[in-house]
């Protein structure tokens, strides 16, 4: 069905870049992480007293991450493309035998544009949360754990090697553990946590795997030392490094199998989803299989499984998230929906990465005001986040509103919104490799189209649906200006890099770049995914703006059922791990106490027992003692006599 | 007549004493079988002394017989305070040692 | 020259024909210990009978003290002599030495705690006339009058210079008569408690009867072993039997019965059965004793009979002391384990601990002889010190030996616990302590002959005993104090010097062993 | 080098001090501790002060020596010095010590109405056993090293037994006969390396530089080896020979389980690396399977009995157990990332576990000492600090990456990896069943609504936190930047598997021949 | 058979017979007496091999000395005393009699293994080299075995004190003299004399009937305790008594 052997990649691979050391602004990079840290230091180990100054302490350090990682982009760009890969190293971190890891970043074209993804939209969401989180209690703690994410993310991007990577990797993993069970307080908050923090672990064992196959293999976890020797390593190796990578990135990404997690990650505060669970943790994933390209490029089966799981994965979100009634999970589908477009994409090799990567800029964009606009609804709705209790908002909260129009515009698609560049490269991309991996990808697109419309039309058009004691009102501009930030880059930001910011040519000398040979023209792969998106939307637009949106979800159809359970994920891990792991920790603590320490426990009722029996037979008769001396005699006599004998 | 009968017969009567002392219950005759045991050996020296040519085994035996009589002494005495207390010399009865 | 010697010169010369009488040449200096005590013994008796009843205590507690410490200058002083004397009868070399100035030491402490009347209200250890009937009317008066039982002291030292000569005799006969003058004090003195006197006489009487039994088998041994070898002088049994190999099986059986009466004094099982019986039945102060100065004793002569007589026999007579070591151990470790006495649960231990000195025994080398002997001696100090704690807790009814009266016992008196704990410990062998040196010493030899199983039995052996030590432990310290739980009595200087000493050496012992293996090293070897 | 007795100075430090706080009168308890935690602290500074002396580039195998003879009749001499594998444990036992007693500082108190044991006795105990912890990981002599093995009982069998729960007497008793079973075993097998070495060389001896090296058969070398191995095993504990540890465990005061788990029985594993494998290679090599094996069982059967364990002490100690699985698996691939792993392991482990135990301490002692999961709910709410190092401690005992136990432990599964990838492989899985286990501890203690009973409840006091702080600071900046201990195990690491002939495996790319080391 | 070997089998046999009559025996002056008969004969057989000293010594200390030791010992136990010859202890017989036979089998296994074919030396060579059989003992014991003499004086000591400190039955008080008696008696106000015998009347003999004392009342001290206590005290018939005094009248 789909033939992997047939591609050849060499061609579109990149040249290595010849990592520069660090001067100027550069010399800055441990800062961009140490900001965040710093602030997550203050704030959570303060105290009280921080209460007050705390959060704009937060939103200080990560904007002055930004405000260094724009000048890097600067700093960048007057230099020569074979002159961007900067490399800092502090300390020799690990370090034994012939194992050594350095505490060293490496910045280049591909961390730059993740750095000012997280910093950027890290400040707007910070600024976004002064206003969401103003009455919580713990706001301090709040901040402190967004700055604790944002430093992991960097240190995750910024790294120079796998095991740094993987800090950071468990990093964004404790900050996301953090975060959705910030209120803890509600039991299901809390088991959504450790859900994700355990789901992710499964992903985790995938990478420790990975960078110990790489570390056998070449001897180093080094991006430049691997990358450099990934000609001469066997193929068999590669795909076992590269399927274990995927299994991270799956793990990270909420891609198919270890999706079910990000579904009951939406219990966290919904700035928390806006910036981690859309704009970047999640696609760590995606960064992952980019960066390790050059694996992916010598192993063609892991990358093959790459497109597979992000396939399957783009119709399980897109499903899930027509089904959902409940407005941060319908997005959060989306959300595993479009990372399944980018997975999908960083299969195909060198014609996708770039393009994998451009949408994973605009999706965390617009993704990124999709859940803020998500949340300033919600904040007027009294956190109300049922879409059935919503309808005709779009006259009580104009400026969310306008810019979630914007966000959903982008996301289904429509020009010259960014997210219409951005997709239809991968489309464009996918039909080169097969037919049918683009034809799904389309299809796929027509039913973003269908859930994004259903979620607008259930939202701001039909009927007001509210529940009795709620007054819709618009946030306060605290809120809003990030929002609109957010909708102007939804708009402008896909042609601003394409057009402008030439992001093949940026990327290529990290991930390679080659021109899509498609056997259909991009106008026909254009015309064909617009078609599916309006039908679509017309779709959704009749279903739920027309028809009256009953309040009650009816019952639907076997499909919506599943959907709304998540697809069966958790009953899945429930019964295929859950509940057998329980069976067996209370089976082994029976074995424990029973066998193991029975036989323990029972050797030494056997000596005391046998003590109680051996003392009958001193029975204070004077003869009897007399009698066991003459059989001892006559056992002295014979044992003599005997070994004699013998 | 080969002296070896002497110690045979010695090692009847030294097995006779113990079992003697087995099956015997009286304190004073389980006593007496201990000291035929004695002279059993006794015997086996005599004996002994004459197949070896030296009398050394006389010698022992005379010390045994100095050794017994005080054996004798002092066991008495002790039989007889235990009869005193319990008014009984049966080697049965003081039983409260045991276990 | 007075008249009586002319006589006897008279006599001799009517009687001597053809050979001249000659007395053999005894060096007395060389029995000088032996002689010291048996002689302070006969002035023992003479104080007795001659001296006024309230001055006998004090001249008695003199002489012994005296006579022991003499004694034990006198062991000294003939460090390094290798010889024999008195014919060849006995033995003055390395380990009849050690093991006579070990008795000495330890007997100087049982002397102290038999010597102690502070912690028993109504006098010492020992009934105040042992001849009145348990219960009468005399019995009371005499207690009441505070008469003490004096002739405990020449009997004492009778069987202190028994057991001086018992491990020194190198022929078979002076080892029966040491045997004899050894156990038959030991036999009265255990009779002679002063309270529960119904169990003293019991032990009395079983001690006496089987240990007389016991000496006809050891007899026995010596008579088929005489009538095979000609002589019972041991080197001479040993030429014999490298000499002429045949009519083997009568000196196999000989050996046999000789081991019987011999393992019956170690308490060997299966000749173990008196030990609990007497040591719980016997006055505290004589149990003590006896535990710790019989066993030496008693090896010593073991290992002179095995290694002196029978060394080339060697290969007759391990495997059977292998399986009556193993026995032993197992056996004494095992039954302590549900015993609720302390003085019957220590006794049980000293039959474990007799298998483990018997390890030392089956390596059959001067590594194991030394290592046996170090045993003997921390296993000496410590059991005195055990008995001598024992004798210090008390209750209305006098000492208090059921286990459930020692119940927080840690609490009420710390320092007595711990010190009692320290005996434990060095019973079962922790580091630091006297026992595990002595453990070591003896496992090592061997190990180095060989017997590692044996030493793998040992050490389970060892597990199993150190329940029970550690029991008595966590009775002390890990439970609260009761109405039931007995008191420690205030003892007199008598108990406290011998207490500290046994703690003392044990520790010392534990830690700085040094100058004893170097001791013993040099001491390892019988004369033959 | 300078010829002050380092290591003598630290042993008897503490010692003269339980000396001096054992005779202090009973009615002055706080003075005690004031004087325990000085003479603690005394320790910990001339560790630090012996540690900076300490170089990390030296060829001696090790510095600090001393030695005296002993019993020269059988080869035992006084001798004590450290390699960085020592250093860093002796430096473990005397940080943990004062955190302990920081920590413990009302643990004996409340109790002294029910009966128990007295407080000076508890930090006397300590002390004590803190001198015998240095001189356990300092003994170059192994009679002297099998001493301090045995002597270690006696403290904390007190400790256990005189300060606990309910069932302490029989989780003391339970504790001791198995150490006893190790420990005699161990006896006998040193006694057999003694005589062995007396045959080989002519003259016995105990010390561990002479043993070391020694041609023994590879019979005896099994036999002997089995011996110190099990005690080994018993002590750190390996499955299955654990069913101790939750029982001392789950009786003992938290402060008494640190000492216990987080130093005591690190004395196992680093016997393994200090005696097993270098005295014995050719029986370390032909047992590893075996071990290995029970490693892994451990990993597996600790973190899954400790999934649905109800109490937290319990189930700290199936964590433990799990843990040093791990350790143990890397002693026995005999790689160097795996040995150096290893140690750094044990630190972590006793670092994350003083944490756990500690926080888990204050919590029970907030609620009558109740260690049931039951019993607890929603602590987060009131009291957050609390909540916020127990937490602390259960990402550190997950080995969160970032702090020193993900060092070790990726260090280890790197360096089993790297010698059987299978076993690597599989031990990697554990990583999740510890994330599962640890965090529904936290989950249903720490989360969701405040449990009645705990209303009103306080926070860490400025004393608790005083306790808890050196040990999360240490965690954490081991974890960034564990060069400090890395700097000194690593050469001890070299050496050890110079001695013992192994060599890492190459990587795949450089060689087309087989991917296996030699361990020979 | 020459003369030595009718002694053996006359002498052993009766050695033998007695043994086992002093095991056999009920009661225990039986056993004693049995084994004084064992002891001459085993006596005899001492003289027989060569050892008349011995031999006397034997008769002198063990049937002489040692045997009326232990028969001194029965007559302070109870002479007829006798045992039960039921076993109480399970297996004891049994046992006793296995062990015992094997413990004969291997001493006479052993003994005949050894000495079947040995020869004997005789003494008549060792006797002669003193003079005398009584002068070669002598001179081993007092040259080779002279300490083991010596330590005997403590064994024969020890013997001494210990029948004195056990059986030498102290009193606290010192025996009183007769005189002492008969004062206490007289002194301490209890009826001197004999009792007064119950009543003996013409028609009545009997001790339950009262004695009368001159003024006709009874004596309550004429009739034994316990009748008393039983209140079995024959009633006083006055008529019968009246009719006494009548004939009685002079």
């Amino acid at each position: 069905m789909i033939n992997a052997g047939a591609v050849v990649w060499a061609e579109g691979a990149p040249v290595l870049q010849e990592v520069m050391p660090a001067t100027g602004v550069f010399s800055l990079i441990w800062l961009l992480i140490a900001l965040p840290l710093f602030g997550a230091a203050v704030l959570l180990l303060g105290g009280r007293h921080t209460n007050k100054w705390g959060p704009y302490l937060g939103v200080l350090t990560v904007f002055g991450s930004a405000v260094i990682a724009v000048l890097m982009l600067l700093g960048l760009m007057a230099r020569g493309a074979e002159e961007r890969s900067i490399g800092q190293s502090l300390f020799t971190w690990v370090f034994a035998g012939r194992f050594e890891v350095n505490m060293a970043f490496q910045l280049d074209q591909l961390s730059l544009v993740f750095v000012l993804l997280i910093t950027i939209v890290g400040t707007l969401i910070h600024i976004y949360s002064l206003g969401y989180m103003s009455h919580d209690p713990d706001k301090r703690k709040f901040f402190g754990y967004l700055n604790l994410f944002v430093g992991a993310m960097l240190l995750l991007v910024l790294a120079n090697n796998y095991l740094l990577l993987y800090v950071g990797w468990e990093g964004v993993g404790l900050a996301s553990y953090l975060l959705i069970g910030f209120w803890q307080i509600k039991p299901t908050a809390a088991a959504a946590a450790k859900k994700a923090f355990i789901i992710n672990r499964v992903g985790d064992v995938g990478l420790s795997i990975a960078i110990m196959v790489i570390f056998v293999t070449f001897g180093s976890v080094t991006f430049s030392d691997v990358f450099g020797q990934a000609g001469s390593a066997n193929e068999g190796t590669l795909t076992a490094i590269g399927l274990l990578l995927l299994l991270a990135a799956a793990g990270k990404s909420a891609q198919f199998p270890l999706q079910a997690w990000l579904l009951d990650a939406m219990e966290g505060p919904t700035p928390v989803s806006a910036l981690i669970h859309a704009a970047t943790m999640v696609t760590a994933g995606v960064y992952l299989i980019a960066r390790s390209n050059a694996i992916y490029d010598r192993a063609v089966w892991a990358a093959t499984a790459v497109v597979v799981v992000g396939l399957i994965t783009i119709f399980m979100g897109a499903i899930i998230g027509s089904a959902k009634d409940d407005i941060k999970k319908s997005l959060a589908g989306s959300t595993m929906s479009q990372i399944g477009y980018m997975i999908m994409a960083v299969g195909l090799g060198p014609i996708g990465y770039v393009f994998a990567i451009f949408h994973l800029l605009t999706h965390g964009v617009f993704k990124a005001g999709l859940f803020l606009g998500a949340g300033s609804v919600m904040h007027g709705m009294k956190d109300q986040v049922n879409m059935r209790r919503y309808g005709a908002l779009r006259a009580a909260m104009v400026v969310t509103f306008v810019t979630f129009m914007a966000g959903y515009l982008a996301i289904i698609g429509i020009p010259p919104f960014s997210g219409f560049w951005s997709k239809d490269e991968i489309i464009h991309a996918a039909f080169e490799r097969s037919p049918i991996i683009g034809g799904l990808a389309i299809l796929a697109a027509g039913i973003t189209g269908f859930y994004m419309t259903r979620m607008v039309a259930m939202t701001f058009f039909g009927k007001a649906r509210w529940e009795d004691d709620v007054h819709p009102h618009e946030s306060p501009a605290v809120m809003t200006i990030p929002l609109i930030i957010l909708a102007i880059g939804s708009t402008f930001l896909g042609m601003a890099l394409l057009f402008w910011g030439n992001i093949e040519t940026w990327l290529e000398p990290v991930v390679g770049f080659a021109t899509a040979k498609s056997p259909i023209s991009t106008t026909t792969t254009i015309a064909l995914s617009l078609a599916f998106v309006i039908v679509g939307a017309v779709i959704g637009w009749i279903s739920y703006a027309r028809r009256e949106v009953p309040i009650v979800a009816p019952r639907g159809s076997w499909l919506t059922r599943a959907a709304r359970q998540d697809l069966y994920g958790d009953a899945v891990n429930e019964s295929l791990v859950v509940r057998p792991s329980f069976l067996l920790s209370r089976v082994l603590i029976w074995f424990d106490s029973r066998v193991v320490d029975g036989i323990v426990n029972g050797s030494a009722a056997i000596v005391g027992g046998s003590s109680g029996r051996l003392r009958r037979y001193q029975s204070g008769f004077a003869r009897s003692y007399a009698l066991s001396m003459v059989g001892g005699a006559v056992f002295v006599l014979l044992a003599l006599v005997l070994v004699r004998l013998s | 007549m080969n002296p070896s009968n002497y110690v045979i017969l010695s090692a009847v009567l030294f097995t006779i004493g113990a079992v003697g002392v087995l099956v015997r219950r009286n304190a004073i005759i389980v006593f007496m079988c201990v000291e035929l045991m004695l002279n059993a050996a006794n015997l086996a020296f005599v004996a002994f002394a004459r197949m070896n040519g030296n009398l050394d085994g006389q010698v022992v035996a005379f010390f045994v017989m100095v050794v017994a009589a005080s054996e004798v002494v002092v066991g008495l005495a002790i039989i007889v305070t235990i009869f005193r207390t319990r008014r009984s010399a049966s080697i049965d009865e003081p039983n409260l040692l045991k276990y | 020259m007075t008249a009586a010697s002319m006589s006897v010169q008279a006599l001799v010369g009517r009687f001597a024909t053809d050979t001249p009488f000659e007395l053999p040449v005894i060096d007395y200096r060389l029995l000088m210990p032996i002689l010291i005590i048996l002689g302070a013994g006969v002035v023992s008796v003479v104080i007795e009978a001659f001296a006024p009843r309230r001055a006998r205590r004090p001249l008695q507690l003199i002489l012994v003290l005296g006579s022991l410490v003499a004694a034990f200058i006198a062991v000294v002083g003939l460090a390094g002599t290798q010889t024999t004397t008195a014919a060849g009868s006995i033995a003055v070399d390395g380990p009849a030495l050690v093991m006579q100035g070990a008795i000495l030491v330890i007997a100087l402490l049982g002397g102290l705690l038999m010597a102690e009347r502070m912690v028993d209200p109504s006098g010492d250890a020992f009934a105040p006339r042992a001849s009145a009937l348990p219960g009468s009317d005399d019995e009371r008066q005499f207690a009441a009058r505070g008469y003490l039982q004096t002739e405990v002291w020449p009997l004492f030292l009778f069987a202190v210079g028994g057991m001086l000569l018992f491990p020194a005799s190198n022929d078979l006969l002076i080892m029966f008569v040491a045997l004899e003058v050894m156990s038959l004090p030991l036999y009265l003195l255990a009779g002679l408690a002063r309270r529960r006197r119904l169990l003293s006489q019991e032990a009395a009487m079983k001690y006496f009867l089987l240990g007389a039994f016991s000496s006809a088998f050891f007899l026995y041994g010596a008579a088929l072993i005489y009538g095979y070898a000609g002589s019972v002088d041991l080197p001479v049994i040993a030429a014999q039997l490298s000499g002429k190999p045949s009519e083997s099986a009568i000196v196999l059986i000989g050996l046999g019965m000789l081991l019987v009466g011999l393992l019956f004094k170690i308490g060997a099982v299966p000749f173990h059965q008196w030990t609990p019986d007497v040591y719980q039945g016997a006055p505290t102060a004589v149990t003590g004793f006896m535990a710790a100065t019989v066993k030496i004793a008693a090896f010593g002569a073991l290992f002179r009979v095995l290694y002196v007589a029978f060394g080339g026999m060697r290969w007759d007579w391990a495997p059977m002391m292998w399986i009556v070591a193993i026995l032993t151990m197992l056996i004494g470790s095992i039954i302590a384990i549900t015993q609720t006495d302390i003085k019957r649960m220590l006794a049980y231990s000293s039959i474990a601990q007799a298998g483990f000195i018997l390890v030392g025994l089956i390596a059959a080398s001067p590594a194991g002889l030394a290592g046996a002997m170090f045993y003997l001696i921390a296993y000496g100090f410590t059991t005195i010190g055990a008995f001598a704690v024992i004798t210090m807790v008390r209750d209305g009814n006098g000492e208090a030996t059921h286990l459930s009266k020692w119940a927080g016992l840690g609490k009420k008196s710390p320092l007595v616990a711990t010190l009692f704990s320290v005996f434990m410990l060095s019973l079962a062998g922790i580091p630091l302590t006297s026992g595990f040196i002595g453990k070591f010493s003896v496992f090592t030899a061997a190990i180095e002959a060989g017997a590692g199983w044996l030493v793998i039995v040992a050490v389970v052996a060892s597990l199993i005993a150190a329940f029970f030590y550690v029991r008595v432990i966590v009775l002390m310290f890990f439970s609260e104090p009761n109405d039931q739980t007995a008191t420690v009595a205030i003892p007199s200087v008598f108990t406290t010097i011998a207490l500290a000493a046994a703690a003392t050496i044990t520790i010392v012992l534990g830690i700085v062993p040094q100058p004893l293996i170097e001791l013993l090293a040099n001491a390892d070897v019988f004369v033959r | 080098m300078n010829t002050f007795p380092w290591l003598t100075a630290l042993g008897v430090l503490p010692l003269v001090g339980s000396i001096i706080v054992a005779l202090l009168p009973k009615s002055r308890p706080s003075l005690a501790k004031q004087l325990a935690l000085l003479i603690a602290l005394a320790t910990l500074g001339l560790t630090i002060a012996m540690a900076l002396q300490f170089d990390g580039g030296s060829a001696e195998p090790f510095q600090f020596t001393e030695s005296y003879s002993w019993i020269p009749a059988f080869g035992i001499s006084y001798s004590v010095g450290v390699d960085g594998i020592g250093l860093v444990l002796v430096a473990l036992a005397a940080t943990l010590v004062p955190v302990v007693i920081l920590a413990g500082w009302n643990d004996v108190e409340g109790d002294s109405s029910k009966g128990s044991g007295s407080v000076k006795g508890y930090f006397a105990l300590i002390l004590v056993l803190e001198t015998l912890m240095i001189g356990v990981f300092s003994a170059t002599d192994l009679f002297l090293f099998y001493v301090f093995f045995e002597a270690m009982l006696i403290p904390v069998y007190f400790m256990i037994g005189r300060f606990g729960g309910p069932q302490r007497a029989y989780a003391a008793v339970k504790f001791l006969l198995y150490s006893l079973v190790g420990g005699l075993l161990m006896l006998a097998a040193l006694i057999g390396l003694y005589v062995v070495s007396a045959n080989l060389t002519g003259t016995g001896t105990f010390d561990y530089l002479s043993l070391v090296g020694l041609d023994i058969d590879p019979m005896t070398q099994r036999l002997l080896f089995a011996g110190f191995f099990i005690a080994f095993a018993i002590k750190a504990p390996l499955w299955p020979f654990h069913t101790w540890l939750p029982d001392a465990a789950a009786q003992s005061k938290p402060g008494t389980a640190v000492l216990l788990i987080g130093v005591l029985d690190k004395v196992g594993t680093f016997g393994m690396i200090r005696y097993c494998l270098p005295i014995f290679p050719a029986a370390s090599v032909w047992y590893a399977p075996v071990i290995i094996a029970m490693a892994l069982i451990g990993i597996f059967y600790g973190a899954f009995v400790a999934l649905s364990q109800q109490d937290m002490k319990r189930l700290f100690a199936y964590s433990s157990m799990s843990h040093f699985g791990f350790i143990a698996l890397g002693i026995f691939v005999f790689t160097t990332i795996g040995e150096s792993g290893s140690v750094v392991y044990m630190v972590a482990h006793g670092l994350s576990t003083a944490a756990l135990f500690l926080t888990a301490g204050f919590l029970m002692q907030r609620r009558g000492g109740s260690s049931m999961l039951g019993d607890y709910s929603g602590v987060n709410k009131a009291a957050p600090v609390l909540a916020g190092f127990f937490l602390f401690a259960a990402l550190s005992s997950l080995a969160l990456p970032g702090l020193v136990s993900f060092v070790g432990e990726f260090m280890v599964l790197l360096g089993a990896f790297q010698r059987y990838m299978f076993v690597g492989a599989l031990a990697t899985l554990g990583i999740v069943i510890t994330a599962a286990y640890v965090l529904r501890v936290y989950q249903k203690s720490m989360t969701g609504p405040l449990a009645s009973g705990l209303e009103g409840m306080a926070d860490l006091k400025g004393r608790e936190i005083a306790a808890l702080v050196p040990i999360a600071l240490l965690t954490l900046v081991l974890g960034v930047f564990p060069a400090p201990i890395l700097n000194v195990i690593n050469p001890a690491v070299n050496q050890l598997m110079t001695t013992i002939g192994a060599t890492d495996p190459p990587t795949t790319l450089t060689t087309s021949t087989s991917a296996e080391g030699t361990l020979q | 058979m020459n003369g030595e070997a009718w002694v053996f089998w006359i002498s052993g046999g009766f050695a033998v017979i007695g043994a086992l009559g002093l095991v056999l025996s009920r009661k225990a002056v039986h056993s004693a007496l049995w084994v004084a008969f064992t002891m001459i004969n085993l006596a005899i057989l001492y003289v027989a091999n060569a050892a008349p000293f011995l031999g006397m010594v034997q008769v002198i200390v063990y049937t002489g000395a040692v045997m009326m030791l232990f028969l001194f010992v029965l007559m302070v136990v109870g002479v007829d005393s006798s045992d039960s010859l039921i076993e109480t202890l399970k297996g004891q017989r049994l046992l006793a009699i296995v062990f015992g036979l094997g413990l004969a089998g291997l001493l006479v296994f052993g003994i005949g293994n050894g000495l079947m074919n040995a020869g004997s030396v005789g003494l008549d060579e060792a006797n002669a080299a003193d003079g005398g059989n009584v002068q070669g003992i002598a001179r081993l014991i007092f040259t080779d075995y002279l300490i083991a003499f010596e330590a005997t004086s403590a064994l024969l000591i020890t013997a001494a004190l210990g029948a004195m400190v056990l059986a030498h039955r102290e009193r606290w008080t010192a025996r009183a003299s007769q005189e002492e008696l008969s004062k206490q008696r007289f002194l301490s106000g209890v009826h001197p004399g004999n009792l007064p015998t119950p009543g003996v009347y013409a028609r009545h003999n009997a001790v339950d009937t009262p004695a009368l004392l001159p003024d006709g009342s009874i004596s309550l001290e004429s009739i034994p305790r316990p009748l008393e206590a039983r209140g079995d005290i024959r009633a006083i018939d006055h008529h019968e008594v009246n009719e006494v005094k009548e004939i009685d009248a002079p």
